[in-house]
């Protein structure tokens, strides 16, 4: 546990604040290339931020303490649970710290008050939020934990370090479950970080919406945790997929070098999701809140089938 | 021995002197005194028993098997005595009766008790019967007494049953007494119990076994066992309260401690047949289809002291199984359900006369809120029954405990049968004593002066029983055990 | 054992002892209950006799005095008290009408063999010549009930019942040469109250439902909600 | 070895408890009694019985006693070893807790109709039972004590039976109860069979052959698992423990589940003593099944007392999902992860204990202050009640196994047992085991919406109804009762190695394996299996969150920083009204779209004269018609057919009586 260690771990802690907004920027960038717009410059998100943060912050009157205290216990957990996975090298403490069941967990509790904030005011469409959220994370995030289950069994651990590093060393294997998770793992991500077609990140006023409708109230400083916390969870879930099914080129030591070579890898494997994700939420259309389930669904029996393929197929073996 | 006259012969002296008492008020009063002057005589008798083993003589015996019942019988007179003075008062005024039939009440009480001390005191099998007989005659007008149809109905079922099953025992005695000629040489003794049990193994067996046919047609007619138990539930139900706190917690006792009495001697002569336990798995028989069949009953009852009257049939056949089983475990259980069961189930008569008398009806739709009518009434209900239906720390529970153990050992899957059947029975009782003590006191309903120190005091004997069996006790039980059973279990 | 050896006051027990058997019968079809009180009496005097020869061919004395207490009770008195209660309660003319008798009748036959087979076992170990009676009283007490079954009547039952008592005597007569004195007396004084309490029932019963139509008695049961 | 004190310290609180069931018959004189004198007696008994338990625990030994009671050659049988200390502490701060409580919310009732002394006095007596129950070593003691418990615990459900539904409560519980404890009575008679004796050390020396054995163990199963709740078996459970005064049901739900698990573990793990594969299986599948239907059920609730009995469901199946993962593993021989199965069920045994009391104490402070049950009328309590509110939320946040709190640390646990499948045998437990994982994470997660429902209905936006805006906080006792179990929720999920260091010894004697290595890297560090396999550093999460939570207050919020009010803006449509607000009902509709037929359902529209539309809808259990209605059917029947036998004709009697001869006859010549 020598202090570069820590150093890097910190690095890396402060790199997913910083590049949150900037995965967001990028998308949106993409999606308005493809739909032959010019669209807003990439850094337009960090923009945002820094005015939401000048503004003056308002509340409901019905609203309480715990309106006030959500963005902060929100975004916070949001960026403990992404600070426990490897982004640039391996060795972190943090992975020790928290294992991949703790950041369900912490995503869990970032959830559950960013729900009851949305119920705190008490109009109606913040109780239409929340009751979507939870329901729609209630099917997601078992998928989810089977998904990462599956490494798990095959890594013979929950810490992610471990399960990357296990990737890396034997990698020439080419496992079943592995696709299933992987494809799983995709569904969820792109139904709890709300984007088409699961939910509609950029709109209002619409019967369909699920996670604006919880943070409708907000304004200001806490309007802008929320947002931020919102971007950090994409890039949490970006980073999982990369990171942890295509590990090549992640940083191993602490050396410095490594570091930088695996911020410049990272940085173009999300590049890349970012445009595979707006390519299909160009695609694809948003789909009826009722349809919803049968997608997770699916994504639940893919993560489920990778589970037992690999227990069947591979240990058996 | 002056201790066992007491015992016996007061009640019948306090039967005489009743019927010359005029005064309703004294009478009351005499017949408390003379069941405390019985029960007196009965724990002395009890305690020189204890000191010195077997009291025999004038075809009397006294073992440590009837001695607990004479005690029993003595107490539980006493208690009831108490209870029914202000009871059988209310009664009268309400006019369902006149001063001539109080004082029949309290004649035939006092005769009723007599016959019972006497059945189980005395050691001549004639003479039991005489007595047992003599019970039926002593109660039946008090099953009449009311005189409503039902009353005169249900006196003259329970005549007509018990009539001709006293007869079918009769013939039976009649038979032993033949199977004891060729091996008893003066006659007088050949009805002597004592004097049989010493020669049993040499009794005919062919005999003996016919004997007991009848005797237990005869005498099991008297405890109430299926298919022969039609009469008790009308009697129960129709006699006045006291009566059937008397009935149910005593007279069955005796019939049973009958049917024990002559299945000790069969047992002997069939000793060597080739079918020796055959006496045993009638008991059982019969026993377990009481016990199921009465279990059943209970769902469907409309009337509270015929749903209890039907309990008792039901523990009566818990007990006869018991015995059937035979064994020193099971003897001992079915000797200490005895007890228990004779004290809780007069308790609850005692409690139900009270209930009856708030709500002025037996009908169990009628019966509501007693709790909050008259807490005192409505837990000594809810509590009792609660004990009979076999709930620690109460002593039914420990009697049905070890009688489960014993028949886990001999005859495991008769268990499961046994357990069924308290379910059953335990449902069909509370769901009927639920609406009756809880829920909101009717319009009108009025608490009544109620005497519940005899209530009181049988649970608490019963609890105490539960919790600790005392030494004294277990001693007695375990000779008596050791009497029946031929081993002791201390 | 076959008739012939056996003295003469024997042989003639064993036909009194038939006649008692024939007399029960007669109990059973007779539908007239005065007629049916006169054959009571004459069963319960016949038991005497059986039990005074028993007595005389074995001299015991007791038994002189059980055949006095029998003809006293069972032929006087209580067929008189009968007579006074039907005759109380205007029965003098009734008559009920048997159903199947002709059925009844092969009943108590089936009756009379079945209890000869029960006590097989007593006769055959070859004792002394009164236990082929036991056959007899046995089926006595069977018809008894068998009575008390098929009669509606309550006086009938009680007739039934009593006649059951006489076989009963019968059967401690011939059998055991009598029970000890203390349990006659006994038997005798309970069947004398269980008379008198009968009297006092067929009053009581009579202005509950001024009938004494025991089929009419059957309010107690616990079929009143079956469809 | 243990010294006799901890016995000593266990003797103390069941002679309180009497006490306080003794002096609570004066209090028909002087009400007051209850609350300045029963009560704390109460407390004081639970607080030694925690004494006792965390000696017994500290000290890691078996202390026996023979008591002068019972059958004449069978005294009553005492002893206390690391299990039993185990569940006294569970039993005792639980129950320390709703003394604290009670004083308070007795309060209410000296005015009421209902008698005194059968609260405080049954309340003592139900407390004694579950120690006994705990501390018994002979089946009969366990009996008389077990079935004390019911009895007791039944009065105080028909508390307040002025109801027909609490009645009916009430006698459902009861039976249902009854039949538990004979099919444990039978259990045990067939231990005792082999055993040769009711001592529970006779039992542990007899080795049972695998058939006797099964029963023994399926007797046991059924029995406790009717008093625990499982699926199907749970229908008394949302019936029951509703209606009785909440911190009874605090009791119930908290601890006497807790008892019948003990029960389970003493018979199966300790007295019976071995382990096949197909136990496992039985208890793991019951164990998930009940899990997820009693969350879904939950879901559907919108009375919360009956909703939090529901949960109660779900937790005893995690519970017995853990035990079934431990006594899978240890059939196959895996005794390092049986063993941390075994603890994770431990661990959530004692949480369920703590959330599950407070939540109950909160719906009760509720109950006190609003006089409402129903969820959709409440609403805003948060602002009416705040430190009710604040205990209610982290009872929340552990119910749904959110870190840092306690929850959490016994689910993970579970899932790390879990995903050890790989180590199994066989094919078909490896692909079990994972999918009892998912029920669990599927669960885990239907509970979070669960609660969520419940926190954002009854505590935030405006209130649904008069009286319930007009809340006021409850008195101090109460809230003291309800922060003493909170603060231990914060504690187990910040802490874990600490206590599993101190429930370590209860494997260490129950099945001979502890789990060192769980707390091996010092007690930052908790690694059930293996540093590399798992780790979780509970306090290190717990102080980041708090710090930067913190941190994030003072920078950016500058602490609280004036924020100005204004209206709701809602998407800028008229000022949202209370009757806008989405009820419970409203919450739970799209689960229930979605597990439709797991419920029965009827739900109807129908109008009314005045042209509006009646909406009415009723959820109700399954299990009722597939398991229940036709057992009560089977017995009525018989009945009817069996009472026939009581014609009322004197004649047909006496036929019975000469067949009866006539057949015996037979028989006998």
């Amino acid at each position: 546990m020598n202090a570069s260690l820590w150093a890097l771990t910190l690095l890396q802690v402060l790199l997913y604040a910083a590049l949150a907004p900037l995965l967001v920027g990028w998308v949106r960038k993409i999606k308005a290339l493809l739909q032959n717009r010019k669209g807003a410059s990439v850094w337009q998100p960090y923009r945002d931020l820094y005015k939401l943060f000048g503004k003056e912050a308002r509340m409901a009157h019905t609203a309480s303490i715990l309106f006030r205290a959500a963005p902060y216990i929100v975004f916070v957990a949001t960026w403990l649970a992404a600070s426990a996975i490897p982004l640039i090298a391996i060795p972190m403490p943090t992975s020790a710290i928290a294992d991949v069941i703790v950041i369900a967990g912490l995503l869990a509790l970032a959830r559950f008050f960013l729900a009851l904030a949305g119920m705190d005011v008490g109009t109606a469409f913040g109780g239409m939020g929340a009751s979507r959220e939870m329901f729609v994370s209630a099917l997601a995030e078992p998928a989810m934990l089977m998904a990462v289950f599956t490494l798990a069994m095959t890594a013979h651990s929950t810490n992610l370090a471990s399960v990357v590093e296990y990737q890396l060393v034997n990698d020439n294997i080419l496992r079943p479950s592995y696709m299933f998770a992987l494809a799983g793992l995709m569904l969820v991500a792109i139904a709890e970080t709300g984007r088409i077609p699961a939910d509609n990140p950029a709109t209002h006023l619409e019967l369909t919406m699920i996670h604006e409708a919880m943070i409708l109230e907000y304004s200001g400083r806490h309007l802008a945790l929320m947002e931020w916390a919102a971007q950090l969870k994409l890039l949490l879930y970006g980073v999982l997929l990369a990171n942890v099914f295509f590990p090549w080129g992640i940083g191993q030591g602490t050396g410095f070098a490594a570091a930088s070579i695996g911020l410049v890898v990272i940085v173009t494997k999300l590049a890349l999701l970012g445009v595979a994700l707006a390519v299909s939420e160009t695609v694809l259309a948003k789909m009826r809140v009722f349809r919803v389930p049968a997608f997770l669904n699916l994504a639940l029996l893919l993560a489920l089938l990778g589970l037992l393929s690999h227990v069947i197929l591979e240990v058996g073996a | 021995m002056t201790a066992l006259f007491v015992t016996v012969f007061t009640p019948l002296l306090g039967g005489l002197v009743l019927i010359g008492v005029q005064r309703l008020s004294w009478a009351g009063w005499i017949n408390i005194l003379v069941c405390s002057a019985t029960f007196i005589g009965a724990s002395t008798l009890a305690i020189a028993v204890a000191r010195h083993g077997v009291l025999e003589g004038f075809s009397f015996r006294v073992d440590a098997f009837n001695v607990y019942l004479l005690v029993l019988t003595a107490f539980v007179g006493m208690t009831t005595s108490i209870f029914s003075r202000p009871y059988m008062r209310y009664v009268c005024d309400t006019g369902k009766t006149n001063e001539r039939g109080m004082r029949l009440y309290h004649v035939m009480f006092q005769l009723f008790l007599f016959t019972m001390l006497l059945a189980l005191s005395t050691d001549n099998l004639g003479i039991l019967w005489v007595a047992i007989e003599g019970a039926t005659l002593a109660t039946v007008l008090l099953v009449s007494l009311y005189r409503t149809p039902e009353a005169i109905e249900a006196a003259w079922k329970y005549f007509i049953l018990c009539g001709v099953g006293i007869a079918l025992a009769l013939f039976g005695t009649v038979l032993l007494y033949f199977a004891a000629q060729h091996v008893v040489t003066e006659p007088s003794a050949g009805l002597s119990w004592s004097t049989l049990h010493g020669v049993s193994t040499q009794l005919q067996p062919a005999i003996m076994s016919l004997a007991f046919v009848f005797l237990l047609i005869g005498y099991g007619t008297k405890v109430g066992l299926m298919p022969m138990h039609q009469w008790l539930p009308d009697a129960h139900s129709e006699g006045p309260t006291p009566m059937s706190a008397v009935l149910s917690g005593l007279l069955l006792n005796v019939a049973l401690y009958a049917v024990v009495r002559i299945k000790m001697l069969v047992d002997g002569s069939l000793a060597a047949s080739s079918s020796p336990h055959v006496a045993g798995y009638l008991l059982m028989g019969f026993g377990l289809v009481s016990f199921l069949v009465a279990g059943l009953f209970l769902h469907r009852q409309r009337d509270i002291k015929r749903m209890f009257s039907y309990s008792s049939i039901e523990h009566m056949g818990l007990m006869t199984f018991a015995f059937g089983l035979g064994g020193p475990l099971a003897t001992f259980s079915a000797l200490l359900h005895m007890l228990v069961h004779s004290l809780t189930k007069s308790a609850i008569f005692v409690t139900v006369g009270h209930a009856t008398h708030i709500s002025g009806t037996q009908a169990i739709d009628h019966i509501r809120g007693l709790i909050r009518t008259q807490p005192a009434v409505g837990w000594g209900l809810l509590i009792g029954v609660a004990a009979i239906a076999g709930f620690p720390p109460f002593g039914v529970f420990t009697s049905e405990f070890l009688l489960l153990t014993a028949t886990m050992q001999t005859q495991p899957w008769f268990t499961v049968v046994l357990l069924l059947g308290l379910a059953v029975a335990f449902a069909g009782l509370f769901r009927h004593l639920h609406p009756m003590v809880y829920g909101p006191m009717p319009q009108g309903q009025q608490p009544v002066k109620a005497n519940m120190l005899p209530v009181m005091v049988h649970l608490g004997l019963v609890l105490w029983l539960g919790i600790a069996i005392p030494g004294f006790l277990a001693r007695w039980l375990d000779r008596a055990t050791e009497l029946i059973s031929g081993v002791h279990l201390l | 054992m076959s008739l012939d050896h056996l003295t003469l006051l024997q042989q003639f027990m064993v036909v009194l002892a038939a006649v008692v058997l024939f007399t029960s019968f007669v109990l059973l079809q007779q539908s007239r209950l005065v007629a049916a009180v006169h054959a009571f009496a004459w069963q319960g005097a016949l038991v005497a006799m059986v039990t005074a020869i028993v007595a005389v061919a074995g001299d015991q004395l007791h038994l002189f005095f059980s055949a006095a207490l029998t003809l006293g009770l069972k032929a006087l008195l209580i067929p008189w008290m009968l007579h006074r209660l039907v005759r109380r309660l205007e029965l003098d003319r009734h008559s009920e009408t048997l159903r199947h008798p002709a059925l009844v009748t092969m009943a108590a036959l089936a009756l009379v063999i079945f209890s000869y087979w029960a006590v097989a076992p007593i006769v055959q170990q070859e004792l002394i010549f009164t236990r082929n009676i036991v056959a007899v009283s046995l089926a006595v007490v069977l018809i008894g009930l068998l009575m008390m079954v098929i009669r509606t009547q309550a006086v009938a039952q009680v007739l039934g019942f009593m006649s059951m008592e006489n076989g009963l005597f019968l059967a401690a007569v011939s059998a055991t040469g009598g029970m000890p004195l203390v349990v006659e007396l006994g038997v005798a004084f309970d069947v004398l109250v269980a008379m008198v309490l009968f009297g006092v029932f067929f009053f009581q019963i009579r202005e509950s439902i001024d009938s004494l139509d025991v089929d009419r008695m059957n309010r107690l049961t616990e079929r009143v909600d079956e469809p | 070895m243990i010294s006799v004190d901890a016995l000593w310290w266990a003797g103390l609180a069941i002679a309180l408890a009497l006490a306080s069931a003794a002096l609570s018959l004066l209090t028909a004189s002087v009400p007051r009694l209850l609350r300045v004198l029963v009560m704390p007696l109460f407390a004081l008994s639970a607080l030694s019985a925690l004494i006792a338990g965390l000696l017994a625990l500290i000290n890691g030994g078996v202390a026996v006693a023979e008591l002068p009671f019972g059958l004449p050659w069978l005294h009553w049988q005492v002893r206390l070893d690391a299990l039993a200390g185990f569940f006294l502490c569970v039993i005792g701060v639980v129950s320390f807790a709703v003394g604290l409580y009670a004083p308070g919310y007795v309060r209410g009732f000296e005015q009421g109709r209902d008698p005194l002394p059968v609260l405080g006095g049954f309340g003592g007596l139900f407390l004694t039972g579950m120690l006994l129950v705990v501390l018994a070593a002979d089946a009969f003691l366990f009996m008389v004590a077990w079935e004390l418990m019911s009895l007791s615990s039944y009065f105080l459900v028909a508390f307040h039976h002025d109801h027909a539904a609490n009645r009916r409560a009430a006698f459902l519980y009861l039976l249902m109860a009854h039949i538990g404890g004979l099919a444990i009575l039978l259990g045990f008679g067939v231990m005792a069979s082999v055993g040769g004796s009711f001592a529970f050390d006779a039992m542990r020396e007899a080795q049972l052959p695998f058939g006797w054995a099964s029963v023994a163990f399926a007797l046991a199963f059924i029995g406790f698992g009717m008093k625990a709740g499982l699926v199907p078996l749970h229908a008394w459970l949302p019936e029951a423990h509703p209606v009785a005064p909440s911190h009874i049901s605090a009791l119930m739900s908290g601890v006497m589940l807790k008892v019948a698990v003990y029960g389970f573990i003493r018979v199966v793990f300790d007295l019976l003593g071995q382990f096949h594969w197909q136990w496992g299986v039985a208890v793991l599948i019951i164990g998930s099944i009940s899990a997820l239907m009693g969350v879904l059920y939950a879901l559907m609730q919108h009375d919360l007392k009956r909703l939090l009995a529901y949960h109660s469901v779900e937790n005893i199946g995690i519970i017995f999902i853990g035990l079934g993962l431990a006594m899978l593993f240890y059939a196959s021989g895996h005794t390092v992860i049986g063993t941390v199965a075994f603890v994770a069920a431990l661990y959530h045994t004692i949480n369920h204990a703590l959330f599950k009391g407070l939540l109950f104490l909160g719906a009760g402070a509720i109950l006190h202050s609003a006089n409402e049950r129903d969820l959709d009328k409440m609403g805003g309590l948060l602002r009416r009640m705040p430190w009710t509110g604040l205990f209610f939320l982290i009872g929340c946040i552990s119910i749904s196994a959110l870190p840092p709190f306690n929850g959490f640390i016994s689910e993970w646990l579970t899932f790390q047992s879990a995903l050890q499948a790989w180590q199994l045998e066989s094919g078909v437990l490896r692909s079990l085991v994972p999918i009892a994982a998912a029920m669990l994470a599927l669960t885990g997660a239907l509970a979070a919406a669960c609660f969520v429902k419940v926190y954002g209905v009854a505590f935030l936006g405006q209130a649904r109804s008069r009286h319930v805006r007009r809340a006021r906080p409850v008195p101090l006792s109460m809230r003291a009762g309800q922060g003493v179990l909170a603060l231990l929720c914060l504690l187990l999920g910040v802490l874990p190695t600490v206590f599993i260091g101190l429930i370590n010894a209860v494997p260490q004697q129950v099945l001979g394996h502890g789990l060192v290595q769980a707390t091996a890297q010092g007690w930052l560090w908790l690694t059930p299996v293996s540093p590399q396999t798992a780790s979780y550093g509970a306090p290190l999460v717990a102080i980041a969150l708090f710090v930067a939570v913190g941190l994030g207050l003072w920078l950016v919020g500058r602490g609280v920083r004036r924020v100005r009010r204004c209206d709701a803006w809602d998407c800028g449509f008229a000022p949202p009204s209370a009757a806008m607000q989405y009820t419970a009902t409203a919450f739970a509709q799209p689960i229930r779209r979605v597990f439709g037929l797991l419920f029965h359902i009827d739900e109807r529209v129908e109008p009314q004269q005045n042209g509006h539309l009646r909406h009415s809808l009723q959820v109700s259990d399954r299990a009722w018609g597939l398991f229940y209605t036709p057992v009560v059917r089977a017995v009525e029947k018989t009945a009817r057919q069996v009472i026939r036998l009581q014609s009322g004709n004197v004649r047909v009697y006496l036929g019975w009586t000469l067949g009866t001869l006539l057949v015996l006859l037979w028989i006998m010549a």
